[in-house]
């Protein structure tokens, strides 16, 4: 578990849709060693907590990561105020990413804003990859380009039909595992999406991993705060999606 | 260069900021990004006779300068300590503090007693946890109990014992003279006050546990007052914390009575304060022609 | 539109946003700004049966997100308020408490039976003051001191008595019962919590009262806990009170269990926001088909 | 008693010195109503208390008033902090200001960042002032050209000689006064120097008006806060010096 707390500079500010922003970020340390799936932890102004968002691109070549988020409460609101050249103080890498080796095909799902980390997953993994992106509508798809020049074939859902298909990405997934063989699924969004997606591939018997979400303190798995009820064979248990996380083995989650 | 080490109970600290219990778990995470063994000492997570649960999440939310936390007392018993965490945390050239919880008074002991035969350098006893039933919390509320429980554990443990003081008390000097005169080496003080947060949509508490407690630098002045109380009506070494998160606080609440300082929920913010405190702490002797830390204990004078 | 209005012991409130005593003077200076009218009430600065100086200056400081008081009940004495300010109150349309404090309880007695020969709406019983010796506080931090003291000021007065309660307690909901049983028709809380700073370069404390009470947005999670537990302790009204700056920290309140609240150190920060909390309330209820604000009160589902 | 709570515009925003800056604030109302020796109270970003400051020059022409003000803390840093065009929100005018009606001559001393108000005092005196400023050093040394254009006669004192001449304002006071009568003296500074002047003033029996200072709360004479102790006829009192003052003639403070 090596991270860093340091200054990143912002050197590109987008705007990807009316409360979504995607900046990149200029870090040594966090980009030579950040794996697909983790997460920086980012003091936003004067609030007490960082507030954690996913790794979306990982360029080494440049000493950039890129983050996508969302603007939902005071936290993001800040952050999506700073502007190019802004330093920001950021924690990371943080937590255990998605397994990104050989392993036949990967279908990578995602939703929402749970999209973006996924984008690192589809770079880096040694594999092929299909992906099931489900956003609510037109105006929230985000990174479907990004998706389809890293992936064998994309699939986007939208709740109300307006982009891609009418319908969640389980319809998408049921329909995919009529024609496909995956080896492996790796799922981010919503935890009522995480638990559908993890039932059809447990009943199916496809290695299913998801990228799970809990309040955090440290960050880092000092404060016990993010816990997150798994199974093992030695009975439940509270793990911290900081640190044990966020990506974890779906058949492990309690949900 | 100042002098900035101090005795507390015959433990030998070299510099007065320690990590508070619950914030810093054992050590090892912060001490990827710098080396603990700067640190004056480190309060361990607050450990049981037997491995705890904790509450389910979510177990924490933020408030205007300050956090609401409901872990409620998680880890993995006493055994699992000594043998997994106590060695390492010794060997990184800090002092080891074992911070101690409980359902009974036996439990205490038992803990207390077992403690006495390893290496840790001190206890703290956490009568004072808000977040769990049992957690001991109701050992904290009245004189007499903390009299008695300090009474038994000492006679029980060859450690020196620190007793950690809850805030959600009507007379804090009252509660310290009661671990005084049970023979407590030291106090330190505050843990969290008890508060709670609610969410508008759903109608719930926000956190699991529907109450929390109240640390961050909201909580500093109550700190600072109560660290005030407790120094002038007892005699024994008195250890601030609550909403610690730079130089100058640490000089106030060294001023207020305390002889070192905790910093716990400023460590989220940002995980350097630690070091920065004692950086900052040095700089302020040095500036100030101060020789020695230890001259700046209990130096408020009041109007 | 919703209903806003309510009932306290009697007493109809047009809306359940009150001015919190000691930060609102006697509303005059407010009602340049906008016709005071408008509020649910006033609860006037704490008023004593005779004139006091208060404490020397400075009398306040700034927190993190808080400030410290320590005015020390400076008013002119019960007779002032009642020829000079009173009449005028009661002549802009809101319920006009009158916060009544004192150093013995023949004080407290006698201003309550002076008040009922006048237009007053409601009497609320500061015996919460941490700011003077002599200020009451003494009164509100033992369960049989309140009850004796609500009973007596009830026997004579005959204006409704709302009890004002200190956060500074162990048990706030033991505190809150005896005022029940004492005859409360109210309870109100919470007022400040006991807080000092210190200057490090004076090494003086900043309040020349050296210690004062904590209010503002960093209270507020402590405010919202107790105001729960004394909701689920007694069966008479609970206003509440604490660091409320939002419309949202007033429905979380009322959600804890406060059938109205007051608003006190955020009038210094924004004057406007008693005003835009009554806005943000009626449009709430509107927004969520809610007809009557009292289908909130206490309606917080805990886990 | 009239004053508003309004968001003002800084419409131009000066450098006077490493410390000082000097903003103009446009609100209609504000300048409007404004006096002499008036003070606002400035919102300063998530700072729970607002910031009294001073108002240095009233401009009715242009609906602005003028501030200056000093770095001190981090209210004040937040507020140098604001940008041409940014909405600032000041309530005010606040307190009672000098009375400024034909009386004679009249003699203004200020030291350090008590300097500014008397400008506006200067600017609308209907008779003529003298003015006495000290400053530490040259580099503190403000306003100077704008009092030399409002005032018959203007005196530089600093504690170094580095600029004008060496010494304490109330050197130069004495000397004023052998050649001089005046029929007011109006004054703002530090504490000390207020005290001084005072005893001077009151030795030969000249009126003496002093500008005070007190933490505050609400700042409009509400929460009694700002307590200044003061003597009448009836004994020694309580005033606030928001409401009461912040001017007040010197013989009723209780220094
Ligand atoms: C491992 C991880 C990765 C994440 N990655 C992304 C991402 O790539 N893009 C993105 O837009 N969002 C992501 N989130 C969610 C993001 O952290 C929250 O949206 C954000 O913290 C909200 O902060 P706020 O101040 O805007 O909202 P507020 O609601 O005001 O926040 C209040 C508090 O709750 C916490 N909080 C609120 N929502 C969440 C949440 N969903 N998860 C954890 N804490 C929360 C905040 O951190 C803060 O402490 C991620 C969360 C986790 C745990
Ligand atoms: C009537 C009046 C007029 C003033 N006019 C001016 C002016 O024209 N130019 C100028 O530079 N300064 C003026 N001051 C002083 C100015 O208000 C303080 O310098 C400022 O409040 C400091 O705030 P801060 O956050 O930077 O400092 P901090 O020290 O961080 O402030 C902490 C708290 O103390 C209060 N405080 C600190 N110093 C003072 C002070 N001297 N007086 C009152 N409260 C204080 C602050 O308002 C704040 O609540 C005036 C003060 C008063 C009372
Ligand atoms: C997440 C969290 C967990 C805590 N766990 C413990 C604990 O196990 N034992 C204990 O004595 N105090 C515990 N505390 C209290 C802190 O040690 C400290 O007393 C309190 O947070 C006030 O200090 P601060 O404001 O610097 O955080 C915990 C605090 C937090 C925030
Ligand atoms: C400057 C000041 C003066 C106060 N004076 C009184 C008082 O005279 N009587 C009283 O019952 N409470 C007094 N209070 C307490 C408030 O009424 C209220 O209980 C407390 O400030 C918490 O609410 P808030 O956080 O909204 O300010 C005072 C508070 C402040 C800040
Ligand atoms: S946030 Fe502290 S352990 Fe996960
Ligand atoms: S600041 Fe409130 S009365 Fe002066």
């Amino acid at each position: 578990m090596a991270y860093v707390q340091r200054e990143a500079i912002l050197i590109k500010k987008e705007k990807l849709n009316s409360t979504v922003f995607r900046f990149t970020l200029k870090e040594d340390v966090i980009s030579e060693i950040a794996t697909a799936g983790q997460f920086v932890n980012i003091k936003c102004g004067e609030k007490v907590l960082r507030r954690p968002i996913s790794i979306c691109q990982i360029d080494k070549k440049h000493n950039c990561i890129v983050i996508v988020f969302e603007v939902r409460g005071e936290g993001t609101q800040w952050l999506s105020q700073c502007n190019q050249h802004d330093k920001i103080d950021i924690m990371g890498p943080l937590g255990n990413g998605f397994n990104t080796e050989k392993q036949g095909k990967a279908l990578l799902i995602g939703g929402g804003i749970g999209v973006p980390p996924l984008l690192s997953v589809a770079e880096s993994m040694e594999c092929d990859c299909d992906a099931i992106l489900g956003f609510k509508d037109i105006e929230t798809t985000i990174l479907v380009e990004e998706f389809s020049s890293k992936c064998k074939d994309v699939v986007v859902m939208t709740q109300d039909g307006t982009y891609g298909e009418k319908g969640l990405v389980t319809d998408a997934l049921v329909k995919k595992l009529e024609t496909n063989d995956y080896s492996v699924i790796c799922s981010c969004g919503p935890t009522p999406m995480l638990e559908a997606v993890s039932q059809i591939a447990q009943k199916i018997g496809i290695e299913c991993y998801v990228s799970l979400e809990e309040r955090m303190g440290c960050g880092v798995g000092a404060c016990l705060v993010c816990a997150c009820k798994t199974k093992s064979k030695d009975g439940e248990k509270y793990s911290h999606v900081c640190k044990d996380g966020p990506v974890f083995n779906a058949k492990e989650v309690v949900w | 260069m100042a002098n900035m080490g101090l005795f507390i109970a015959d433990v030998f600290f070299k510099n007065p900021v320690i990590t508070a219990s619950g914030t810093f778990g054992f050590g090892r995470e912060y001490n990827e990004l710098y080396p603990i063994g700067k640190l004056g000492g480190v309060s361990c997570k607050g450990t049981t006779l037997l491995e705890r649960m904790g509450n389910p999440p979510p177990r924490i939310v933020e408030t205007p300068s300050g956090i609401l936390n409901s872990v409620g007392l998680q880890n993995p018993g006493i055994e699992h300590f000594i043998k997994e965490d106590l060695g390492w945390l010794k060997s990184q050239g800090t002092v080891a503090i074992a911070n101690v919880a409980g359902s009974t008074l036996e439990d205490y002991c038992k803990v207390a007693e077992i403690l006495s035969d390893t290496d840790v350098d001190m206890i703290e006893l956490n009568i004072s946890c808000p977040n769990v039933k049992e957690g001991g919390v109701s050992f904290g509320t009245s004189a007499s109990s903390v009299e008695n429980i300090t009474e038994q554990v000492k006679m029980r443990s060859s450690k020196p014992v620190m007793i950690k003081l809850t805030p959600n008390v009507t007379d804090i000097a009252e509660i310290a003279k009661a671990a005084e005169s049970g023979g407590a080496d030291a106090i330190s003080l505050i843990n969290t006050l008890t508060g709670m947060r609610i969410d508008i949509n759903t109608r719930r508490p926000i956190l699991k546990n529907n109450t929390g407690g109240l640390s961050g630098r909201a909580v500093f002045p109550v700190a600072v007052r109560m660290v005030w109380q407790v120094a002038q009506a007892v005699s024994i070494p008195v250890v601030g914390m609550g909403g610690i998160a730079t130089w100058q606080d640490a000089v106030e609440m060294m001023l207020a009575g305390a002889c070192a300082i905790q910093v716990g929920t400023a460590n989220f913010t940002d995980a350097y304060t630690p070091i920065k405190i004692i950086d900052g702490l040095e700089k302020y002797l040095d500036d100030n022609g101060i020789k020695d830390i230890k001259e700046i204990v209990g130096k408020a004078e009041m109007w």
